[in-house]
């Protein structure tokens, strides 16, 4: 399918969450343009892992609603949402800790190529063809990402830096459109942190759109195009970097003065 | 205070450190500062007991406390705040605090509880408000705050801290980072464990660099600030 | 293909016309016999039912401890039950201890059974995980109820009543006064562990274990005789079940299975971790239990706590007591 | 780990082959030929099983249902109605999937311990079925009359053939499930295991792929029991009780779940155990095998299939 003219390629209208009492969101709207690196940031429990919960179906908002390529998806579950072209990695890596770094990234080709529970079994050359298909896939995307010797390894061996490179990996083996990035540089030292942000940019320049939290300040003022800030729940400022950081309300609730 | 010689530890034979040896001296505070993966946390959990240990010894007061568990640790005045803020999430806060002081509970110090509770809420007001709270729901930065405080009760006068700015939001890092320094003021000796190199040479006397288990480098902080090659690494240039 | 279809219509039929046959067989028996009214005979029907449930409730408190410190499900729960009772008979009738004696004789036996099985069993798996757990308790169910098959045979002991077995007569229903005992100590139970574990320290050091082994450690928790503590607890509450049960319902060495199912799905009912939950849990199943087996079908008895089981695991897993918040953050 | 060679099948095959003529040749394991059918007929179920548990990390201590509701639907439209047994076999399998949609739809979104209790319950209810619904099952006394299996005049007659019926049903089996398990379907079975949340974000169909293991395994079970059905002739409902529920996870458990070769190995150790070599114990039995599940759930977490990754490690230090 293809949206000429469509502009936002996500739309988060008016969201609201409630866990128990808790208001983890509220009334939460904000737009993404197509193509360009959009950051999220905001204090320990401001609610953006909530945010991106939501948006790749881990559980429906309380109220509001998300609209993706113009059409709403915030009722579906998360595998409908991925084939509809959302991917995403995780804050503490999610890797498939039983698998081999390449078998991690064939499975990440899941929502674009798959075989039959009974083409699989009777192994038809159709499902034969299809796993070639995916294995070199998946090769591409590691050669891309820079792990392509690594690929009969455990993920679990690698180091963590690795780890969240391979993660990457796999959400763009379904080629979405958008990728939603939980604090891709935590955990990592000033080196990884560099290849995390140089692969965020490149993986952009293939035309993905990028949604990410991070804490990083320099990554987010390095990378990002726009950023959306919020706290308890609520957005408190949004605009390019520049204006995030001279914004005295954001200077207040999130990166003190000095 | 603490001397570690020689200190070797593996995970399923995969060495995690080789021959590290460290000080910390009383009143100090002490960093060591290093990459993910070079073995920062295993140092901590073999000085806490939560880790075995292959080869080395471990003197804390002069005593060698190689193979002691973790519990019996604590009763020495080590105590360790770990990383990712492991409070006890299904708790309410002050239950979490009140644990903290475990080993006085047993002693039946009611008093001296309730006092250090109200010393340890002077430090955190925002506890105080969340006393009857499940710990869980607190956000990150108050986690860690509940974390540094459960550690507090046991009146330690060596405090390992892992990681404690991870995943949390600039400002609230500077309170804590605000709140080693206070203890260290106040005669708590303090050995940081820090990915954020410039914020833990910023607090510490003396550091030390940790690179795939060994130890590279060591300084006064102040020195390994300036230290072209620090600078590079861990400083970002 | 009509043929099948035909098959499964007359089994329908046929089950239905046999349940009503049943349920009206039932009432009409009642309606000759003048002496018990149909509500007297529901009367009785209950009764036992709180009976058999407080049993359900002390094995669900058992699961509870254990869970609420290791968060494992011990699936030999129900062997400590059996155990209580055939060593009581033991110490009873082959050792002639007075019953006050051979009391606490047992709960202690039982108790080493309960750390025995956490050190033989639980300790010694070095990466557990939910399913070696699972198979790991259930090893030790199959031992423990081979060895009870070994030292006692297959037939059922019985055991005198507490205080002698001269019914009280109630609406028309008979009640048995070691009915209060159960009861009774029930009641006991759940009062002491409910102080135990929101009052006191240890208490919350076990919960803190459960919640996060490593952190307890360091403050000090001694996580290891912290679930030893857990184990010797609920075998010991396993033992005082056993005991008062065995003189209203006699015990054989191959109850324990059913037992700590049904002690389960008391559990699950009542919100796994809760010990009123568990009380009204036990309580709810032996009632339905009881009534469904009286009114409908006495062969179906087990089924029917068995199917309110799945209903609430179906529907509501957190049970009617349970914190949904707090069942999402557990590991298991 | 995943690879399943084809020489190690080859060299199975042909011992499997084989086996009834050596078996024939030496005259103090002449009856194990018998003893093999049921192992052939438990690998079935296993085989399922270690799909579904090992790959897929979902537990069952149910799976005794659907062996008996093969049998069952076997022996009472045969016995009772004259239908053909291969189509027997059939609405068997058509029901088991049934039930297996019904029971699993549900039960599968719940976890760990509460899975184990939900198929644990629905073991047991549908056990008390077979007992109390008398006038179909015979109740405790079992069904006789059920006629065994020929195909266009070819009798399955003797052991040696009704052998090989079952172990050509085994090897389908298997190499349908290797297959699998080499392919996308595992993969997504396998990343269901690790991390839920990651498979749903990649576009796995979490309920959708636990659904369809567990119906396979299901499946598989009822095939099995309709074999047994038709070998045995005669049926009753304590084959189908807990204990043989439990049996299957420590034919699993033993074999080691996290590999085929496991579900064949366990079987077939247990199978001789029960049938042949536990005589010397009597009523020890029950103990022989609890200590068995507790040794390997101790000391060998991957089972006997995992022995050689234990001994490479010794190598390697």
């Amino acid at each position: 399918m293809n949206f000429i003219g469509e502009d936002n390629i996500l739309e988060v209208n008016r969201v609201n969450m409630a866990f128990g009492g808790l208001m983890a969101l509220s009334h939460l709207s904000f737009k993404v343009k197509r193509g360009m690196i959009k950051a999220v940031i905001g204090p320990n429990g401001a609610g953006k892992t909530t945010l991106f919960n939501i948006i790749t179906g881990s559980f429906p908002p309380t109220e509001g609603s998300i609209i993706f390529k113009g059409m709403p998806v915030e009722h579906l579950k998360a595998h409908k949402i991925a084939h509809r072209g959302i991917s995403r990695t995780f804050q503490t890596v999610e890797l498939f800790d039983n698998m081999t770094v390449l078998e991690n990234v064939m499975l990440g080709c899941h929502t674009r190529i798959r075989t039959s529970f009974l083409a699989s079994g009777l192994r038809l050359p159709m499902a034969r063809k299809k796993e070639a298909q995916i294995r070199e896939k998946a090769m591409k995307i590691l050669k891309f990402i820079g792990l392509a010797e690594k690929f009969k390894d455990p993920a679990d061996s690698l180091p963590l830096g690795e780890q969240k490179i391979l993660e990457i990996g796999r959400a763009l083996a379904g080629d979405p459109d958008l990728i939603c990035l939980d604090e891709p540089a935590a955990g990592l030292n000033e080196t990884e942190t560099y290849v995390a942000s140089s692969l965020i940019r490149a993986i952009n320049a293939k035309g993905i759109t990028v949604l990410l939290v991070e804490h990083d300040m320099k990554v987010i003022m390095n990378i990002s195009d726009e950023i959306v800030v919020l706290n308890y729940g609520q957005k408190i400022a949004e605009g390019s970097p520049d204006q995030i950081q001279n914004n005295a309300r954001v200077i207040e609730a999130y990166l003190g003065s000095g | 205070m603490l001397v570690i010689k020689g200190l070797n530890a593996a995970y399923d034979n995969i060495r995690v450190l080789k021959d590290v040896s460290i000080k910390v001296p009383k009143g100090k505070v002490v960093s060591i500062i290093g990459a993910n993966g070079a073995g920062k946390s295993t140092l901590l959990k073999a000085i806490s007991g939560l880790m075995q240990i292959k080869k080395g010894s471990i003197l804390y007061k002069e005593k060698d406390i190689v193979g002691m568990t973790a519990n019996r640790i604590v009763g020495l005045g080590i105590s360790q705040v770990p990383e990712g803020r492991q409070i006890f999430a299904h708790l309410s806060v002050l239950d979490n605090i009140h644990l903290g002081a475990y080993l006085y509970f047993k002693r039946n110090n009611r008093l001296e509880i309730t006092e250090r509770v109200h010393r340890i809420y002077e430090i955190f007001p925002i506890l105080e408000t969340r006393s009857k709270q499940i710990a869980g729901t607190l956000s990150g930065g108050e986690q860690q705050m509940l974390a540094i405080a459960r550690a507090l009760m046991a009146r330690p006068e060596l405090l390992l801290l892992d990681e404690p700015s991870m995943g949390i939001a600039p400002l609230v890092v500077r309170e804590i980072f605000n709140v080693i320094e206070m203890l260290n003021e106040s005669g708590t000796t303090v050995l940081l464990v820090e990915q954020n190199a410039r914020a833990a040479l910023k607090v510490a006397d003396y550091s030390y660099v940790l690179e795939s288990g060994e130890i590279v480098m060591e300084g006064l902080a102040g020195e390994l600030l300036d230290n072209p090659k620090v600078k590079e690494v861990y400083l970002g240039g | 293909m009509p043929k099948l279809l035909s098959a499964v219509y007359t089994i329908l039929v046929i089950n239905a016309i046999k349940l009503s046959a049943a349920f009206c067989g039932e009432l009409c028996l009642i309606n000759s016999m003048e002496k018990i009214t149909v509500t007297g005979q529901i009367f009785q029907y209950l009764i036992t039912g709180l009976t058999v449930g407080s049993i359900y409730a002390m094995v669900a408190v058992g699961f509870n401890i254990i869970y609420n410190v290791t968060e494992i499900i011990n699936f030999a729960q129900g062997e400590f039950v059996m155990l209580g009772g055939l060593i009581m008979v033991f110490f009873y009738a082959v050792v002639k201890l007075p019953l006050i004696v051979a009391f606490p004789a047992t709960v202690i036996l039982v108790t080493l059974v309960g750390i025995l099985l956490d050190r033989l069993a639980i300790r010694p798996i070095r990466h557990p995980s939910v399913l070696t757990l699972i198979i790991a308790t259930i090893a030790a169910s199959i031992l423990i109820k081979g060895a009870a098959m070994l030292i006692w045979g297959k037939d059922p002991y019985d055991l005198p009543a507490f205080s002698g077995r001269d019914a009280i007569t109630v609406f028309g229903a008979v009640i048995q006064p070691q009915y209060f005992w159960v009861i009774g100590f029930l009641i006991i139970v759940v009062i002491a562990l409910s102080i135990f574990f929101d009052r006191t320290i240890i208490g919350k050091a076990m919960s803190a274990c459960a919640d996060n082994p490593d952190a307890a450690s360091l403050v000090g928790i001694n996580v290891q005789q912290m679930i030893l503590l857990s184990f010797a607890l609920s075998a010991a509450i396993g033992a005082v079940a056993g005991i008062t049960i065995t003189p209203i319902s006699l015990m054989e060495y191959d109850r324990g299975a059913m037992l700590a199912v049904k002690g389960f799905g008391a559990a699950i009912l009542g919100g796994l971790g809760s010990f009123p939950g568990a009380v009204v849990g036990g309580l709810i199943m032996g009632t339905i239990e009881s009534l469904g087996a009286g009114l409908i079908s006495s062969g179906y008895k087990d089924a029917f706590a068995l199917i309110v089981l799945l209903v609430v695991l179906f529907f509501k897993p957190s049970g009617i007591m349970g914190s949904i918040e707090i069942s999402r953050i557990k590991r298991f | 780990m995943l690879r399943i060679g084809k020489l190690p099948i080859a060299v199975f095959a042909l011992f499997i082959v084989a086996f009834p003529w050596i078996a024939h040749k030496v005259p103090p394991i002449e009856n194990y030929t018998d003893i093999m059918i049921f192992v052939g007929i438990y690998c079935l179920i296993t085989l399922g099983l270690s799909l579904l548990m090992g790959y897929a990390g979902q537990i069952s201590i149910g799976h005794a249902a659907f062996y008996g509701i093969g049998a069952y639907t076997s022996a009472i439209l045969t016995a009772n109605y004259g239908l053909d047994p291969w189509l027997c076999m059939f609405f068997g399998i058509i029901l088991s999937a049934v039930v297996a949609v019904l029971v699993g739809a549900p039960s599968l979104k719940l976890r760990g311990h509460y899975l184990a209790m939900a198929t644990l319950a629905f073991g047991i209810i549908v056990y008390i079925v077979f007992n109390e619904e008398t006038a179909w099952t015979g109740g405790p006394d079992g069904m006789t009359g059920i006629p065994g299996l020929s195909l266009l005049g070819f009798a399955f007659d003797s052991v040696d053939r009704y052998y090989y019926l079952v172990w050509i049903f085994v090897f389908a089996a298997f190499i349908f499930t290797a297959n699998l398990i080499q392919s996308d379907t595992g993969r997504a079975l396998r990343a269901i295991h690790a991390s839920e949340p990651a498979a749903g974000a990649m576009g796995v169909d979490i309920s959708g792929y636990k659904l369809l293991v567990f119906v396979y395994s299901a499946v598989l079970a009822s095939l099995a029991g309709s074999l047994y059905a038709h070998y045995l002739n005669f049926i009753n409902p304590s084959t189908f009780d807990l204990f043989f529920s439990i049996k299957l996870l420590i034919m699993i458990a033993l074999g080691g779940m996290y590999n085929l070769w496991g579900a064949i190995i366990g079987a077939g150790l247990i199978t001789f155990l029960s049938y042949e070599w536990l005589h010397y114990f009597e009523e020890f039995e029950v103990i022989v095998y609890g200590a068995i599940l507790l040794v390997v759930t101790i000391f060998l977490p991957k089972g006997l299939a995992g022995t050689p990754e234990i001994v490479e490690g010794w190598f390697r230090k």
